[in-house]
């Protein structure tokens, strides 16, 4: 990695970790739950990185480092997404004031 | 060529964007499903984005993964009841800190064996891999241990044993050691698979001795952990979708965690290195003061259904009691016949954020009529009857009253200043905190004992007929 | 500009955006005056780049040209920050209810 | 070497970061004073980075700049008056713009001449570098118009002539046309001139045609032209501290036009193009309706002096007169008396935005007796008496009764709800938007003629002899 390359991150990271901050900190108590299922799906990015290593053939043991590495991202991904739309769904507005 | 690479990059930062406004989405229950639809549409061009890079020479085992993955994923994201959130969640931290730790030793193994030029493998580069791995390690196997406890698979209470602190803080110590040794040397094989081993083997040793009450603050911070160890997979690959997702989620879990401790009011460091500890362990509580008045089903369900004004205050009892749905059924009863009911929900009831929420989001409450700590506390009041279905810690007025009590300073729903409070709950069980509650002993408290479900069903037929 | 330089720039924009959106909303009407003159002091940013050329030598044009430029953003680094504080100094709290 | 690389880009970053802390301290009056100090801090540290760079040979020009630069600044910032506020603001656009414009020529220069490898001057460096000059160009002679017609040298009602919409749209297109050419040959020395000027011509012709009146919002919208141009700087030189800092200006600018906007409701779009017509324009309004009744001097101070609830509303009026302080002695005098008297503060009050929190803070008014108009509103009903200083628009009630009137749907301080208003004013003078106001006809409205000052000077001499 050079210094250039190192500096740019630094700055996503920084700026991200403001984002990040803004971002979160405006959840509400009542998405909590599915907020912690939503950014499981979201950590799943490692994805990314795991498809290129389980593709690139730099022999046995990194493939299949890579491919244990794809299924267990990709299962977050999936089931992080799932649950949440499921657990958001549930979520329902008052019909009509009854009191 | 050239035009593949914006491809990439171009899918790249439309998923950052995406990713960000799908968690902005989330400020608000309307907005949410959208957001999460945008974060989908993004973590799919991320994908995209991945399958065109040119190191991939074969599809073959990505297809595979990515099938046995969304199979898992899928199965996972239907089947897993709701009240089982909490393990599910350190299932997946295990999972997404696992494959950032797999890439990290992935790339390491590359560079070692001549698959990508040694000379790349820097100080920079290696420190970056270093952080991945170790906080992907530890994350892995800690968040695995804390699944355990969660399911009942490995004993809840904590494991200690003399000497606990000091063999942990070596075994850091050691493993901090190769890391920088590797900064170094970065050609220092078995440096590295030791540094990895002790990593993996530090994570089971930091969450064993914690007692399975206080795993969400540890999974939260798991959480941040996993988060960050992504974010260093995206300086080794100098790749920012996952700089900025990994950091996002990082921040999630710090935040969240941070509001748990703030909660219960348990300082951060507490919290940090309290994990070295264990909250139930704190316990003691100054033994009975009083008595406790049982009152019976029949007159808490005529008080219940001639009142004016009604307000729910659910725990985690409701929870393990699964009683969601029947405490919507005596809601509707009660409002059938004129009853303002109202959802007093503390922020750290339960046993994870916003655990309370989803139960009973679950079981179709409206989102509208549960209200947080700040907008209920003023209306008890001018509130003839709240009904803590079990709940305990958090209606616990010596955090408000008793400066001495290990919770004092916890904010709490101030039940006790309604006109009368009925608590469901089994028998003298304490609660997460292990501390006595005077609430009980009030004489505008009356127990109701058994289990919630089934009180709250008896409960329910009483109020038609009464 | 290479097409890697360029790309980071892009999300360190795009980052910066969000968050100058995130923060700048959350600015209460009250400081909307002082907002105003410190983003002026703060855009005198472009001091960074005029100082550079002022003093890299390339020809007396490119020099008059960058010293003007450092004239002209130093001014609003300064003006921008001393009006800025003299604004924020004039905003008290209440002594005392009066009422 | 390298070092010095790091801890150039490492004044930046930390620049950067102070700048977001900076602006995020904003978000209270109580955090602001710390967050300017971070700001402040922030760009010293950005100035000796740049004072780091290899490139730079002598050091003497950037010295003299500096200085001189720092004198002008600083004697701007003590002597400008708060009510000029806006002329200054206008000024400080012209220059940010200037310099990012003429660091953008400088550069162009140093490839055209050889100072730099004509071969780097790539397309996308070009593009860059032409929206940096375009946008600052055009900033800078539209802010300097902006100032002349807030300061009065330049006649501050539009001046419009026919054809002068294609005439201006013919220009940017040829200059817009002139910029895609570059991007394909940046070497074209002639049509970058043309462009340059071009663009230089584009921005007095922008801002000539609009009434000093809309002049606030055009330079919201400048500002934020001023603060992109700054981030395409950033661009050009791949430094991120400029790019950063230049979005958030932009981004302000952005956002507060918005604000106005809203609160005038006019469309962004209408703002965004109204640039090329005039709000003064609109004007029309259905002549009178019944007649105003003026009321003496004595009576109001009388009403005043035995209220038991007063609310200012101060208006752009109060500006003009410079009736802040006098505001306030009048607020002291009557809160000796034991009367409740709080300031009612539109949020487009005024000319800028803020303007008349700024204005009244000056004479040291508390801003905790500062209400938003939210806050206010409800007040009304039990308010005795409503004196509105100098305001018009923001109290005109036909916002909210007359669908047909043009500010239709504005928010307003809906004063007439007041058990008694009185209007200060010269005369019959109309407010920003040129309209009849219905409030001046209701009964319970008595008009107080002549210049605020000298009116509120009077009242606090006859309160105090009431
Ligand atoms: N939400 C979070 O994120 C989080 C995270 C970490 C820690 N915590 C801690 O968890 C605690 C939550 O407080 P809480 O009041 O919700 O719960 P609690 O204080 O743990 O009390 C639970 C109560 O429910 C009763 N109960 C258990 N099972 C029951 C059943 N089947 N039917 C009826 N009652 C039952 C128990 O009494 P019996 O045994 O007598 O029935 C107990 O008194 C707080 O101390 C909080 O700090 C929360
Ligand atoms: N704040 C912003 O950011 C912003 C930006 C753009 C536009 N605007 C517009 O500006 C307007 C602001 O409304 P406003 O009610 O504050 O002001 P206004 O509607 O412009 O009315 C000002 C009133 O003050 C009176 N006046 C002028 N000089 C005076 C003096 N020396 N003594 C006493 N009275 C004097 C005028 O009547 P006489 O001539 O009879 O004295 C006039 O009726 C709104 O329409 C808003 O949309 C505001």
């Amino acid at each position: 990695m050079s210094s250039e390359s190192l500096i740019a991150a630094l700055y996503v990271f920084a700026l991200a970790a403001f984002l990040g901050y803004q971002v979160i900190s405006r959840v509400p108590p009542l998405l909590h739950t599915p907020l912690m299922s939503a950014t499981n799906a979201i950590s799943g990015i490692s994805l990314v990185g795991s498809i290129v290593i389980a593709g690139s053939g730099h022999g046995t043991v990194a493939t299949i480092l890579g491919f244990v590495a794809v299924v267990c991202s990709t299962t977050n991904v999936v089931g992080g997404f799932v649950i949440t739309d499921r657990m958001l769904r549930m979520f329902k507005r008052k019909e009509a004031p009854k009191k | 060529m050239q035009l593949r690479i914006y491809f990439i990059e171009f899918s790249y930062l439309l998923a950052s964007i995406l990713f960000v406004l799908g968690l902005k989405g989330l400020s608000h229950p309307e907005t949410a499903k959208r957001g999460m639809h945008l974060a989908e549409f993004g973590m799919t061009m991320a994908i995209i984005g991945a399958l065109m890079h040119f190191e991939i020479v074969s599809y073959t085992w990505i297809i595979v993964g990515l099938l046995v993955g969304s199979t898992l994923g899928a199965a996972m994201g239907v089947w897993v009841p709701m009240t089982a959130m909490p393990q599910r969640t350190a299932l997946s931290h295990a999972f997404g800190a696992f494959a950032a730790a797999l890439v990290g030793i992935a790339e390491y193994y590359s560079y070692t064996h001549g698959f990508k030029p040694i000379v790349q493998l820097g100080h920079l580069t290696m420190s970056a891999m270093g952080f991945e791995i170790m906080l992907g390690a530890l994350t892995t196997t800690g968040s695995l241990i804390a699944f355990g406890k969660l399911q009942g698979i490995v004993p809840g209470k904590p494991l200690v044993y003399r000497g606990q602190n000091i063999f942990n803080m070596l075994l850091l110590a050691t493993t901090i050691g190769l890391f920088i040794y590797l900064i170094f040397v970065p050609t220092a094989v078995i440096p590295f698979y030791l540094m990895l081993t002790f990593a993996f083997v530090f994570g089971i040793l930091l969450v064993l001795p914690i007692g399975s009450a206080d795993m969400p603050v540890v999974m939260s911070l798991l959480n941040s952990y996993a988060g960050l160890a992504s974010a260093a997979t995206g300086f080794v690959l100098s790749n920012n979708v996952l700089i900025i997702a990994g950091t996002l989620d990082g921040f999630s879990g710090f935040i969240l965690s941070v509001l748990m401790c703030r909660a219960m009011n348990r300082s951060m460091t507490n919290v940090l290195f309290g994990a070295f500890g264990s909250a139930a362990t704190v316990a003691g509580g100054e033994g009975e003061h009083g008595e406790m008045r049982e009152v019976s089903l029949d007159d808490v369900a005529v008080q219940l259904a001639y009142a004016q004004q009604v307000v729910f205050v659910p725990g985690y009892g409701m929870a393990t009691a699964q009683a969601q749905h029947v405490v919507r059924e005596l809601g509707d009863t009660l409002e059938k016949r004129g009853v303002t009911v109202k959802y007093g929900i503390h922020p750290v009831a339960g046993r994870m954020p916003g655990h309370m929420n989803v139960l009973l989001a679950e079981a179709n409450v409206p989102y509208s009529s549960l209200y947080e700590l700040e907008q209920i506390n003023p209306e008890f009041p001018t509130t003839d009857v709240v009904l803590v279905i079990g709940a305990n810690d958090v209606v616990n007025p010596d955090a408000r009253d008793n400066p001495n009590s290990p919770i004092a300073g916890m904010p709490i729903l101030e039940v006790d200043h309604a006109k009368s409070v009925v608590v469901l709950k089994r028998g003298q069980g304490k609660g997460f905190s292990g501390l006595e509650n005077p609430l009980f002993f009030k004489p505008n408290t009356g127990m109701l004992y058994g289990d919630a479900k089934d009180t709250l069903t008896k409960l329910v037929s009483a109020v038609q007929h009464a």
